[in-house]
């Protein structure tokens, strides 16, 4: 854990000081140059001026006394955190139960009537959908159901959960269904066949159960473990999205942490993914050996 | 319908007879800081704050809170302040106000990002050494004489001062600003006519609520609330404003093209007040040709850029500033024309083109857009073949400029710092200016600009400035391409929405029908 | 010593082995329809890479650099059967050029993710402990580094934007998925019988792995992989709206529908045309996948 | 049964509501099943199952014999309708009491399948599902027939366990197949079976991982069963001794076909075909230590090419020119019947 | 071969304890419940010989078959195989002593890769220990291994799933034996198939054994084929040998009252067959 965590911070905090360009003129705006002297300033006053690990060090000091450091308009890190993270946490939970349910929903469909019109209508489906990017999908979706339609609101959290995320969680999470929905019917596929499925057919379980418990249960693993990585990217990965449909999250403080090259916030929040990313992967490590008892970890 | 809803937020105009309310979407960083010294220019910040001095709209400097400007030598300069200016706690607007705001701005550890534009003021540099701390916290060039007298000391002459002081970042703060400048930047208390509403900004949160401020000595705002909400992402706002969802939003490119195209009537233009140009990197040996300057130059089809593919959003340039802007829109470059076959013929004196050719921008699809433009008429017109193109993020681009390290002409806009054609003048081309990209410099174009500062009439200024401006393109650093029209939209029941000439729109003039 | 496992009953047996057809599911698999479909797509699409200016020119227009403002965003014409893009160049023959670029990144970064997904999910499946640990923390500092700063450094460190930095950039971050995922199905397989079986039989790691676990495990990957291609595409394309991605004048299906989405509204094509073309590639290549595991399925057989 | 307090047959349930239904016909009566794996990929039609017949009554027992691979699973997997990918039904029908289930829509079967007629798989492993513990896939036999809630269904589970001698059934029924030894298994197969009292159970194979002392009692607990619900039960086995003592009659199998049929007692003295003498021949015999036993030579014919005429042919001493055509079915005697040419000079000899 | 029969021990076991975590979920494996498989067995192979393993369903003979063949890793206890002690060896070292004790698993159908085809099942050990067989000589060897089980080698390019029960045991029976190892550890490997067949497979095995003087461990349920193919008997019951002895000593004057429980339960053909001839392998009786 510790030594996950320090190297972590400690990559990502070289990395946005090896970003190339200079933060001070980011601070300034678009069209300005900064004189030398006001420059000097600016750097001194947020560390920029020392070396890669007097400012590591500088900022691990405040991380022992809970100070995770300040945005460029001295806003501490820590209240950014605190105000993106639900946004992006409901956003991806969001996404994520509408992939998991309609991907391996999806999934089971085309397995069960594998080379039939289902099967080959969720392939066609999943091919356009990975055919447009996904921020191209976005902008039209935004103008076709939020303007024209006006089912969802355009932008914002106004609406408040769920109203305002579904919207961006359903073009969120086209980028994951056909995935899931491909892994699951590849899945299906492989127990389909198993014999212990013809046992429970021969119990007289109905297709549903047979489907569910008997076949899909044990094609769980490559399942779980993708939905493990999609919560995870999901909550690291919404920049585009929330940026297109402005929604205060994590992606946009990370994506401003960037361009102005703030160490602080970006390691802030991504250590906190991190974080979340090793809790997710532990549970979805227990989880195969709750789906599949004869995994053993060591 | 017109329900009442501005309180929570959500949408429509709805008038009242107090002025009413109504909403506009601004980009993120409109709302990102509050106080002068951060803010930077936005609508938001001119309906917070008011300085010593506006652009009226023929384009003058005249006083805001300031009673009057006056200088004798343009370095020396006294400020009377009227009387009866309060800030929103009541609190009057002293010179005092004025000059603990500048000290505070101009004061290198503060690390107010706009400090920079005190450096004509005497004393900056004591503010902002280059090393170690500074020993003095305020400028010596800035003085209170008394309540309402400001005195301040120049570096240099410059009969432009009035308008510099038109910025907000010029803008008085009152005392308790200075006990808590980061809460202050999040809830801070102007001198506009629209006060900030509790909580101010909050991380998380994207609108920001102005209430009209009834103690206004100014022209008073006519709506009584206005709700400002911030958006990431331009094409987000515009599609909330069709959504209804703002009743505002600022528009460029194609979305601004297809509301004009659909809905004339609530569309407001202006030509901004800058240009978009081809600079040409003096460094790069190859360009030290004039003729290959003009050849480049000549190469470029403006119309068809801005005819075709701005949709008529900008017009072509061939000065450095528009018309809207004093002194702006002379015919100062006699190259910015089309005439493939002489830039073909210039570029073949000049001893042809060699190697490759990378043309810069920043990181924007818009310039990225015409860059390509321009890189196709190049190959076309000039049979350059190996060309690319290279789009930075402005802070990598700003520094690789100054660091001479860009090898090829770069698409950059430049916009006034006020509507003065010295200003674009002043910006581009003087020597040690930080946006001179070029790096050009020239004795008669400094010395005709020198004096242009040292003017006394704003006519006199001006045909110096215009002079100087021709002499700057006869050499042709860098090629004026074309002057963008920026704009917004709003919703019919609002009337009153101007842009100014930097393309914002001015809050405190809309109102509700 | 064999003396007598060559008795009598056995001595007819030798020969009477056919030829065994070794693994040779490419008979089966011309007799498919789909197979034959999807293959053909490749084929064409790399045809299409390898040779655009064949391809292009085949409406009389075949310079996608031939651009003339004038036309910017017009809808089909006379020998330019897609019309123009915004700048005025001709669609058809840019979509045709963009083949190369767009397969091109597809493929290496597919090729490479897979790679590095099998080898290291296998290590990290297949012998667990610590090895397990540190690929797996590894992938979980990957996980939550920001692939923005990631592909913002890396690309600008490299400062090309070139198809082969583009696609390492996009597998440096696109590796731990499908590593994980292998882990996961390899963890499944490693215990089972017959793998027990082999390594009874005094089978060293590398031939149970490449022999029995791989064969087993790699279905989920490979189903990825068959799509990610088309992903990979279009993950190209955001890398452009980002602004790190490739930039013209290269052409490439991503830096098209990067245009289009500023003006879809307006012209639609901009935005059809390059889609059109990327379905067809995802297709191609999920199709092809498919048939392989179908062919690959012993049931299925 | 404990767990189904019901009394004697015939069971009420879904299988006597149908209208084919009929107590008195066989309780299960397979005719002329003929069982195909098409032609794919460069292979030829592999005939598995050949035109196979035989019925067995209520409280019966029929027991099948055969060379292995003589499709004997794929006849019992048929009875229920569960075949594996790539096999069809070319014809011929199985009737439980009457009703046909080859005909049954999937909905009926389901009813049918567990409740009346049950079947245990041959291998125990790979028919038990490897993620769910085995006392809850014995307790969904209760909940897919809605015959017991959640808990009532896992009581019984355990007590199932414990009637086929599982040894500390309760803690057992959580653990998971792959925890269990092989004949451990087998029972849990068998549990789930007989959970129902079907009216009919094929057992494949039932008791071959089964030492003799379970293997014993497991044939006990199935002999009450017919006696007290007249179980029909269809016993693929090897085992001619487990056959000889349990079977009320007997149909060898060889290549897809019945070749023989006939009384228990009856096939052992006086067989009918030179396929079941070989057989017979071949069991190992106390006292014969030392001796190699004796062995059938030659190989079953390949199912996708069989010899035209009888299929034993190119094994049987016996074989004459006549045996080129097949071979009718002669009554030997009484219930007994054998598809052999020359079945005089067999039981002759 | 060289070696007397019965004489040199090949395999011996002293106090081998088998122990599986067996709590009743997954996660709380670890300190739960333990099952003991195998509870201090002590066993000796003799060169040449075969012992019968017979007991009690459960009573962990499979557990000690896995142990014996290094499938598995003992809880405690020692085996030493031809002189080394198997439970210490690792890497190479094992691989290569793999080569001399072979497994016939009990289940044949997970015990083979479903995606291989019987050709490659059967010849993989022949990849791994190349010294066996030229590589040349692989398709006849694999050929006549097919053969020797009774299956045909048309078969040989299908895959698992497409055989009987009876078809997939004999597969895994090929697979042992291709490596004609010293000692083979067979888990019922006769139980699926029918007499004839099984008769097939028990002669090649005494063939085998008299010819190459491979070692046997054979368990079974089926006293019959026990007493046919074994030297010696022992019997197992939850986890422990309870009783070893000859092949006389243990049908005829079982000591230990499982055995006689064994014995009295083991169902008998004889009275059905009474009066028949016991006849010879030519089928006299068809002349
Ligand atoms: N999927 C398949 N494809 C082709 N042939 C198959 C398939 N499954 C089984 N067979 C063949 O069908 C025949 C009958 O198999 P079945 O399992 O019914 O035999 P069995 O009588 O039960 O034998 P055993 O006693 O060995 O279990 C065998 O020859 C087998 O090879
Ligand atoms: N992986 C395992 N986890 C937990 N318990 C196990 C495991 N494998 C076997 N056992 C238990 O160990 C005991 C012995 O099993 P083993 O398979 O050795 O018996 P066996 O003598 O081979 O029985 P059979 O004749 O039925 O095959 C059984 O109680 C079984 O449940
Ligand atoms: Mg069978
Ligand atoms: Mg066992
Ligand atoms: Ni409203």
């Amino acid at each position: 854990m510790i030594p996950v965590v320090l190297g972590t911070t400690f990559i990502i905090y070289a990395a946005v000081y090896a970003l190339p360009g200079d933060p001070v003129q980011s601070l300034a705006g678009p069209d300005r140059a900064v004189s030398p002297a006001a420059a000097a300033a600016l750097r001194s006053h947020y560390h920029l001026d020392s070396s890669l690990l007097v400012q590591y060090g500088h900022y691990l000091s405040g991380l022992l006394h809970g100070d995770f450091g300040i945005d460029f308009g001295d806003v501490p890190v820590s209240s950014l955190i605190a105000a993106g993270w639900p946004v992006t946490v409901r956003l991806a939970l969001t996404t994520w139960v509408i992939q998991a349910v309609a991907g391996t929903g999806l999934g089971v469909l085309a397995a069960v009537r594998a080379g039939r019109f289902p099967d080959l209508a969720v392939l066609g489906g999943s091919t356009l959908i990975l055919a447009v990017p996904y921020f191209v999908t976005a902008y039209v979706a935004q103008i076709v159901f939020g303007d024209r339609l006006g089912w969802f609101p355009v932008s914002g959290v106004d609406a408040g959960w769920p109203r305002s995320y579904l919207l961006p969680a359903l073009c969120l999470a086209l980028l994951g269904v056909p995935e899931v929905a491909r892994l699951t019917r590849a899945a299906v596929l492989e127990n389909l066949g198993a014999e212990f499925v013809d046992t429970a057919v021969a119990k007289g379980a109905g297709r549903i159960r047979v489907l569910v418990r008997h076949v899909l249960r044990p094609s769980l693993i490559p399942i779980v473990s993708m939905l493990g990585l999609t919560l995870g990217t999901l909550l690291s990965g919404t920049i585009l999205i929330e940026g297109i449909f402005n929604l205060p999250g994590l992606g946009y403080q990370t994506f401003q942490g960037v361009q102005q090259h703030n160490g602080p916030v970006v390691v802030g929040i991504s250590t906190l993914l991190v974080l979340t990313f090793l809790f997710i992967n532990l549970v979805v490590d227990v989880l195969y050996v709750v789906i599949d008892p004869r995994i053993r970890l060591d | 319908a017109l329900t009442g809803c501005g309180a929570d937020g959500v949408g429509r105009a709805a008038p009242g007879p107090d002025g009413g309310s109504f909403s506009i979407g601004v980009p993120a960083w409109y709302v990102a800081h509050l106080t002068p010294g951060r803010a930077g220019k936005s609508s938001v910040a001119d309906a917070i704050w008011t300085p010593l001095t506006r652009i009226d709209d023929r384009g003058r400097a005249v006083g805001a809170v300031a009673q009057s400007v006056r200088s004798s030598d343009l370095r020396h300069w006294t400020i009377e302040l009227r009387h009866g200016w309060t800030f929103h706690n009541g609190e009057p607007v002293t010179a005092r106000s004025f000059a603990d705001a500048w000290n505070a701005a101009a004061y290198g550890p503060n690390a107010m990002p706009y400090g920079y534009l005190f450096s004509d003021i005497q004393g900056y540099t004591d503010l902002n050494p280059l090393k170690g701390k500074p020993k003095r916290t305020t400028l010596s060039g800035v003085r209170a004489v008394d309540a309402h007298t400001l005195k301040v000391t120049l570096s240099r002459p410059l009969s432009v001062f009035p308008y510099t002081l038109t910025s907000t970042v010029f803008a008085p703060m009152p005392k308790t600003a200075f006990k808590d400048l980061a809460g202050f930047d999040r809830l801070p208390i102007g001198n506009g006519p629209y006060e900030v509403a509790a909580p101010g900004i909050k991380p998380g949160v994207q609108q920001l609520t102005l209430r009209r401020y009834d103690g206004y000595a100014g022209p008073e705002g006519s709506a009584a609330r206005i709700t400002v909400k911030s958006y990431q992402d331009d094409a987000t706002a515009f599609t909330s404003f069709q959504s209804g969802a703002v009743d505002v939003a600022l528009a460029s490119g194609s979305r601004l093209a297809q509301a004009r195209r659909t809905d004339a009537d609530d569309v407001a233009l202006s030509t901004a007040g800058g240009v978009v140009y081809l600079g040409f990197p003096l460094w790069d040996k190859r360009f030290r040709d004039r003729r290959v300057r003009q050849a480049f130059s000549l190469a470029i089809n403006r119309h068809a850029v801005t005819r075709s593919l701005l949709q008529g959003l900008a017009s072509p340039a061939a000065g450095i500033a528009p018309d809207t802007v004093t002194g702006g829109g002379q015919r100062a470059c006699a190259d910015c024309r089309y005439d493939p076959t002489r830039a073909r013929r210039l570029l073949s004196e000049a001893g042809g083109w060699h190697g490759r050719l990378t043309l810069w921008t920043q990181a924007d699809p818009a310039m990225q857009t015409v860059l390509e433009a321009v890189l196709n008429q190049l190959r076309t017109n000039l049979g350059i073949t190996s060309i690319t193109l290279e789009a930075q993020p402005t802070d990598q681009l700003y520094p690789n400029l100054s660091a001479h390290k860009a090898d090829g002409p770069f698409l950059l806009y430049m916009g006034a710092s006020y509507p003065a054609l010295y200003a674009q003048a002043q910006q581009l081309f003087t020597t040690g200016s930080g946006t001179n990209t070029t790096g050009y410099r020239s004795g008669t174009f400094t010395s005709l600009l020198d004096r242009a500062a040292a003017a006394r009439t704003t006519p006199r200024i001006t045909a110096l400035t215009r002079r100087a401006e021709r002499t700057a393109l006869d050499d042709l650093p860098l090629a004026p391409l074309y002057h963008p029209v920026t704009g917004a939209v709003h919703g019919p029941d609002l009337t009153g929405v101007h842009l100014d000439f930097l393309g914002d729109v001015q809050l405190a003039r809309i109102s509700v029908r | 010593m064999t003396s007598l496992l060559s008795a009598p009953e056995a001595a007819s047996a030798s020969s009477a082995l056919e030829p065994v057809p070794a693994n040779g599911p490419l008979r089966s698999l011309l007799r498919r329809p789909r197979f034959v479909f999807s293959a053909f797509v490749v084929v064409l699409l790399c045809a299409v890479a390898a040779g655009p200016g064949f391809f292009a020119g085949w409406f009389g227009h075949g310079d996608p650099h031939a651009c003339d403002l004038d036309h910017s965003g017009h809808g089909p014409t006379a020998g330019h059967p897609f019309g123009y893009d915004i700048q005025g160049c001709d669609l058809y023959s840019n979509v045709i050029h963009g083949t190369r670029d767009s397969l091109g990144i597809g493929l290496l970064t597919t090729a490479v993710t897979l790679v590095t997904a099998v080898v290291l999910g296998c290590l990290a499946g297949y012998f667990g402990g610590l090895l397990d640990l540190l690929i797996s923390r590894l992938m979980d500092v990957f996980f939550g580094f920001p692939v923005l700063i990631g592909m913002i450094v890396v690309l600008e460190t490299f400062s090309v934007h070139s198809v082969t930095s583009v696609s390492l950039v996009l597998a440096l971050f696109s590796w731990p998925v499908l590593t994980r995922i292998m882990r996961s199905s390899v963890l499944t397989v490693r215990d089972l019988d017959y793998v027990v079986a082999a390594r009874e039989l005094g089978a060293g790691h590398l031939r149970i792995l490449v022999r029995h676990v791989i064969p087993n495990a790699i279905a989920p990957v490979a189903v990825l992989t068959s799509m990610s291609i088309g992903g990979v595409i279009t993950a190209e394309a955001s890398l452009t709206f980002l602004g790190v991605g490739l930039r013209a004048p290269a052409v490439s299906w991503g830096v098209q529908l990067n245009t289009a989405q500023q003006y879809f509204t307006d012209h639609l094509g901009l935005l059809l045309f390059p889609s059109l073309f990327l379905s067809l590639a995802v297709l191609g290549f999920v199709l092809l996948g498919d048939c392989l595991r179908d062919a690959f399925d012993p049931r299925l057989r | 049964m404990t767990p189904s307090p019901r009394p004697s047959p015939p069971s009420p349930g879904p299988l006597t509501a149908l209208p084919a239904y009929d107590a008195d016909a066989p309780a299960l009566a397979v005719d002329d099943l003929r069982v195909e794996f098409p032609a794919a990929r460069g292979r030829r039609t592999s005939t598995v199952v050949d035109g196979a017949s035989f019925q067995v009554t209520a409280g019966q027992t029929l027991a099948v014999v055969g060379e292995s691979g003589s499709g004997k699973s794929m006849t019992a997997r048929t009875a229920l309708g569960i075949l594996p990918a790539g096999a069809a039904v070319r014809s011929g029908s199985v009737r439980v009491h009457g009703v046909d289930l080859l005909t049954l829509d999937e909905r009926r079967l389901r009813t049918v399948r567990g409740r009346h007629v049950a079947m245990v798989f041959q291998d125990a492993l790979v028919a038990l599902n490897p993620v769910i513990p085995v006392g809850r896939q014995i307790a969904e036999v209760f909940q897919v027939h809605g015959r017991a809630g959640r808990r009532a269904a896992a009581r019984h589970a355990v007590d199932l366990l414990d009637r086929v001698r599982i040894p500390d059934a309760a803690r057992r029924a959580g653990h998971y197949p792959h925890q269990f030894s092989g004949g451990m298994r087998q029972r849990v197969v068998i549990a789930m079976a007989l959970a129902l009292t079907p009216q009919v159970l094929i057992a494949d194979e039932p008791t071959t991982a089964l030492d003799v002392t379970v293997q014993a009692q497991i044939l006990a607990l199935l002999q009450e069963l017919q006696d007290e619900h007249r179980l029909a039960l269809v016993l693929v086995s090897h085992d001619l001794a487990v056959v000889a003592q349990s079977a009320d009659h007997v149909a060898v199998m060889y290549a897809g076909q019945v070749v023989e049929s006939a009384p228990g007692y009856e096939l052992y003295r006086r067989p009918a075909h030179p396929y079941t003498r070989a057989l017979l021949d071949a069991v190992p015999r106390r006292g014969r230590r030392g001796h190699p036993l004796a062995t059938l030579p030659g190989a079953p014919p390949d199912p996708a090419r069989p010899a035209d005429g009888c299929r034993f042919r190119p094994r049987c001493p016996l074989a004459r020119a006549q045996c080129a055509t097949p071979p009718p079915v002669h009554n030997v005697g009484a219930q007994h019947t054998s598809s052999c040419h020359r079945w005089q000079e067999v039981t002759g000899s | 071969m060289t070696a007397e029969p019965h004489s040199t021990p090949v395999l011996d076991v002293r106090d081998l304890v088998k122990r599986h975590p067996a709590g009743n979920r997954p996660l709380a494996r670890r300190g739960g419940h333990q099952i003991t498989a195998v509870d201090g067995v002590d066993l000796t192979l003799r060169h040449g010989e075969t012992l019968g393993l017979v007991g009690e369903s459960g009573s962990g003979k499979s557990s000690l078959a896995r142990l014996l063949t290094a499938v598995d890793r003992p809880t405690s206890g020692e085996i030493t195989v031809l002189g080394r002690r198997l439970d210490l060896l690792r890497g190479r070292r094992l691989r290569e002593m793999r080569r001399n004790i072979q497994l016939v698993f009990q289940d044949p159908y997970t015990s083979l890769d479903p995606r291989m085809t019987v050709y490659d099942i059967v010849r993989e050990p022949l990849l791994i220990h190349r010294e066996v067989t030229p590589r040349a000589d692989h398709r006849a060897r694999v050929a006549e291994l097919l053969e020797l089980v009774g299956l045909s080698p048309d078969h040989a390019s299908r895959r698992p799933h497409e055989f009987s029960g009876g078809q997939r045991q004999r597969i895994g029976i090929a697979r042992a034996l291709a490596l004609q190892p010293g000692i083979l550890v067979c888990d019922e490997p006769v139980s699926a198939l029918d007499v004839s067949v099984q008769a097939q497979i028990v002669n090649l095995f005494t063939a085998l054994r008299s010819e190459l003087g491979i070692s046997y461990i054979f368990i079974a349920h089926d006293l019959a084929v026990v007493e046919h193919v074994a030297d010696r008997i022992a019997v197992m019951r939850r986890g422990r040998i309870v009783e070893t002895g000859t092949v006389a000593d243990i049908y005829d004057r079982p000591q230990h009252p499982y055995t006689q429980e064994l014995l009295a339960s083991s169902p008998d053909l004889e009275p059905a067959l009474r009066g028949r001839a016991v006849p010879d392998p030519g089928y006299e009786w068809l002349r």
